[in-house]
């Protein structure tokens, strides 16, 4: 009688998910009968009520949510059981607040453009860097708002995967 | 015909070449990279030799290397495939001057229509309509602004310095060339130093048109009709069809034959692609010639029933054409999209890493050209494309209807694919009613997308929500058992009944 | 159109027929037994309903209980595929009983067409030729000799409560007709206690050709042209091809409007397949009709560009044919080869197991159609067809080499397969000619395969060597290592050149 | 340096095998560059002297060779070592003239018919019955001349994969 809870990270909806039995799951109140198999670790044929759902499950980069595809939607969906949820709840407060504030390199690549020097204020969208890596050029955007605290990089310089670019504040 | 040759070449245009070559009896050489030692075509090819790092300078493109392994192995021809060395006349001359057939046209052919300016000269003798212009760079004011009235707006003003888009501006009036003209000659002369333009007339809107020609060395030429290259970002076709929405008969009789004329004029022989911007009055101006195979053929193979490689073996061996151009039929509609990795949510962004599964179910009307296997690893080194889905239907609708379901069953793990965003271009309005040019994705298209969000149904909700769980439940156990016993199939962990949740 | 449909079948064929119904939009709801739980096409329906045990009485044949799942589901329609309850007119009355559309023709065309006597008189009052021969049993010494005569030896001798080749005697002249009518008739009397008789032509060295009929529910009639299936073993098609070489513009025209006048006197609607066979001196005999879509459809959707279940679908939805008889363009040479789980060297034992590797490389040309994928079983349960490998080319040469190019980049373990078989029989001398016939398999084909090894070279006899050395030390390592870590990925242990060999 | 003896059980054609270092073997004294890796199990990809081959090898149901496949070609090869040959060589004499004298039923299924009696005389490609199973009737022939000694099942029993069905003399 496990019990689980997700978090859509797009359209904040939470369900709750409890296996009744080895047949019987439900989500929301709602039971279904249910079956599965994992036609690899990340891929998961689901059959709920004779429904048949092929949905894709991998973990996100640098997120705490797994990236869901069903169709051809995708979906940033967050899984807890009870337990977690005990454990967030204790240990809360102590990662408060955390944020991404290094923006690393996501591949091999030389950078092309620097927009940004030391201390500049940045809004979210622009174009921070460009990183020309497999015959394409990638923009590098702010996420949000912020001010450039420190540039590890010059332009033409080549980068490995996970190097450290710049710090924002 | 060839009793060897080698393919200068990777992925899955080395094993669309090796497959042709080896249903005509002919034995294979392949080249690799440290990188492609067990790729496909590697694997599949008669023999392959080693020729070097992974990065491409270091290994295909090195020239001399490979004409050495050619040498080596007795191979009598080379197919330069597309991109590395295809388009280069000094690898074609190389490959003279050592006695091997450069499966492809002449060094001198491919020089000429390399270069843009005699290729637009070429096309002007031949009677084929090019972008109305200047061929020389101006300096002069009044001479600029006749020239203009000339051409008829909107024109383009470029620095005949500048590239990648600096120093251009569009004039949409005639009241605005002073202002215009002035403004692009102060940027270009501080840009470059030089403050000589070229004025042209803008295409609104344009199409990217070409034309599938064949050429044998005795001076025949057919056409194979054309391809609608216009879903393009970032100048990158994404999906390419034919026929062309705004084609008929006669338009593609007058283009195909430009098309024909104009390699015919070049003394042109092999397989190539005339390429055509088309405004949005359907009047078409010739842009270039690609000298080699390209990317889109087999949308071409499925709807004239050819086979490309094929041709282009017999044609470099001497044969001539078996064919006349009005032996050749056109049947149904063929639509190709490319699968590449890249996150389409993330500005397009390419994704490495290994590709853990692929499954794709083809069936009636689809084709699939991939050098991609499960268990092969996306790199940095070579270009993201993964496979090419091509769907063949008796109406355009039902072209696009096949296309639609293979990619929703085609199932892809391990790296970000644009199969999501293929589907929505495809559902998108201006595809279905093949109203779209090379500036829809970019201009009309992206900003859309993000806005449109479609809500999820109760069911669809409670099955993502229950995958994550269950891959989350699968993970700690994976962690408790470590390692486990090592399965052999591809139908991993399965959780029968028997076994399943308490 | 339907809105959802049930597909009472399962592998290739259920698969085959759920592609084309979601291209159209269609819903589908598969039925799948123990065996089939996670089977290719119970995973690729939108919805999959549990019908019973493996064995197909216990499942697949179950009518009440798949009209009951029909139900259920809110299917509006059954396709029954090939085999199982496809030619049983008592499904498709049930059906209709229950207010689900047949997708197929009525009950009353399957059963007029399934008994062989209603169908041959069918044929012969529609000038449709039959094989000449008796409509009921004789026991008349001189009648029967009457009758021999006129048809013209050689006469066939067939008891009348007979069947599976009991009490049947060749008679290849007249002089031996009275000892051979003796012997059927004592045979006949002992084995089945009555020593009536059925005469007819025997025809030597036939040809199976079939000719694949489109009707609508308004007795709109097409026939989309011929298959060639004279390829058999034991009665089993095993290659299939289209056009066949014996066929000219007239031949096809007249036996096309033969299958279309029988399927029309038969009030027939759907797709369905009117079996003839031919002589030596292209006469041919209609011999029944088959009510449902063939295994080899393919070849016929790749010669015409039809997609038979997307017209089969439009039909039982009570539209019209879209197209006429002048309409069918036909193009290029098309083959279909059935790669099975069989021991060709042993008898052709049907091989069952797990199928630890599967791979394919298709390219232009070619199409597969399976219901198996890499990790599943071949079971005692159902038929061994793994899949079907078809090919298309401009012509019949180049649509061989392609299917031999294929089949030999065909990788398959775990199982025993009729790959290699089916090359030596593309390789055939009476193929390459298309010389051959339904008894040249066994009569003449198999006795000369087992003669012929062909020798082995140097390189590939090391090679085979050292594969067998490998393979054994790489068995012995597993062992030691026992379970080793798990690999999610199709690459198994790579033996890099680092940690190799000492 | 270890060495290998394989034998072709048709041709009856012996090979050497000798690894002299990790990029070179030698068979029958000729020397090889080689490569290779395993796709499968089953599957292992060659390079010798940069020609690729792509052998499959399986361990046969009954006998001690493996069945290899290469191009269209089954071959039927047994491999040793060293050291499997002076065991074989200390064991000989033991398991002399061992020979298949049972026949088990090689799938489950239906048989059709039975041609043969216990103390009777077949030879050599004879039909001895006829097992039914996946739709197809399948022939069991004798495989030499011989005397069947019992027979262990009726017309029309259904019988199991490896079941005894005859045991010849």
């Amino acid at each position: 009688m496990k019990k689980y809870f997700t978090n859509n990270f797009d359209s904040k909806e939470k369900d709750e998910i409890e296996f009744l039995n080895q047949n019987i799951v439900s989500v929301n109140k709602k039971e279904y009968d249910y079956d599965y198999k994992f036609l690899n670790p990340n891929v998961v044929m689901l059959r709920m009520n004779d429904k048949n759902f092929i949905v894709t499950v991998s973990d996100n980069d640098e997120e705490e949510f797994y990236d869901v595809n069903l169709g051809s939607q995708m979906y940033k969906i967050v899984a807890k059981s009870e337990l977690d949820l005990l454990v967030d709840k204790m240990s809360s407060g102590k990662n408060e607040g955390r944020e991404k504030k290094e923006i690393y390199s996501p591949m091999p690549g030389i950078i092309t453009k620097l927009n940004v020097s030391e201390g500049q204020k940045v809004n979210k969208g622009e174009v921070l860097l460009v990183l020309e890596a497999m015959k394409m050029e990638n923009e590098i955007k702010a996420k949000k708002d912020c001010v450039i605290k420190k540039v590890n990089v010059t332009e033409l310089k080549s980068v490995e995967k996970n190097e450290l670019l710049l710090v924002l504040d | 015909m060839f009793k060897k040759i080698l393919i200068a070449n990777r992925g899955e245009i080395a094993v669309r070449i090796i497959t042709s070559a080896k249903e005509m009896g002919i034995k294979t050489v392949a080249v690799y990279s440290d990188f492609d030692r067990y790729s496909l075509f590697a694997k599949m090819a008669d023999e392959a030799y080693h020729i070097g790092e992974s990065p491409s300078a270091k290994s295909y493109l090195k020239a001399e290397k490979i004409i050495e392994v050619a040498k080596q192995s007795g191979a009598e021809a080379i197919h330069p495939g597309y991109g590395f060395l295809s388009e280069r006349g000094f690898f074609a001359k190389m490959c003279e001057e050592n006695g091997l057939k450069f499966i492809g046209p002449g060094y001198k052919a491919i020089d000429l229509l390399g270069s843009k300016t005699e290729a637009k000269i070429l096309a002007l003798k031949n009677n084929v309509p090019v972008v109305p212009g200047t061929e020389k760079p101006l300096h002069d004011f009044s001479l600029i602004k006749n020239i203009a009235k000339d051409i008829g707006y909107p024109i383009l003003i470029k620095a005949s310095a500048g590239g990648g888009g600096k120093g251009m501006r569009i004039v949409k009036e005639e009241a605005d060339i002073e202002s215009s003209l002035r403004m692009a000659q102060n940027e270009a002369k501080s840009s470059f130093g030089d403050d000589s333009v070229f004025i042209e007339k803008y295409i609104e809107s344009p199409r990217h048109i070409e034309f599938q020609i064949l050429a044998d060395e005795y001076g025949n030429v057919v056409h194979l009709g054309e391809r609608e290259c216009s879903m393009q970002r970032r100048h990158q076709k994404i999906i390419e069809e034919t026929p062309s929405v705004i084609m008929d008969e006669k338009m593609r009789n007058d283009m195909g034959e430009c098309a024909k004329r104009i390699v015919k004029a070049a003394g042109y022989s092999n397989a190539g692609t005339v390429e055509f911007i088309v405004d949005t009055n359907n009047k078409y101006y010739f842009l270039e010639v690609n000298t080699r195979l390209q990317v889109e053929h087999p949308i071409t193979e499925m709807r004239t029933g050819f086979d490309l490689v094929r041709e282009q073996l017999k044609i470099a061996s001497g044969e001539k054409l078996s064919f006349k151009q009005e032996d050749v039929v056109f049947k149904g509609h063929t639509i190709e999209c490319r699968i590449c990795a890249e996150d389409s949510e993330n500005n397009f962004m390419p994704s490495t890493g290994k590709i853990t599964y692929m499954k794709n179910v083809l069936s009636n009307g689809m084709r699939e050209d991939t050098g991609i296997e499960q268990g092969n690893e996306i790199s940095v080194y070579y270009d993201p494309m993964i496979s090419k889905l091509i769907s063949n239907g008796a109406t355009r609708e039902i072209a696009i209807e096949k296309m639609k379901r293979a990619l929703r069953d085609y199932k892809l793990v391990g790296i970000k694919s644009n199969i999501a965003f293929l589907l929505n271009l495809l559902e998108s309005e201006e595809y279905v009613s093949g109203n779209y040019h090379t500036q829809f994705i970019e201009k009309e298209f992206l900003g859309r997308l993000s806005s449109q969000k479609s809500s999820t149904d109760e069911e669809t909700n409670a099955a993502v929500a229950l995958a994550a769980v269950l891959f989350k439940e699968q993970k700690s156990l994976k962690i408790i058992k470590k390692a486990g016993n090592n399965s052999h199939s591809n139908n991993f962990w399965s959780n029968k009944r028997t076994e399943s949740y308490r």
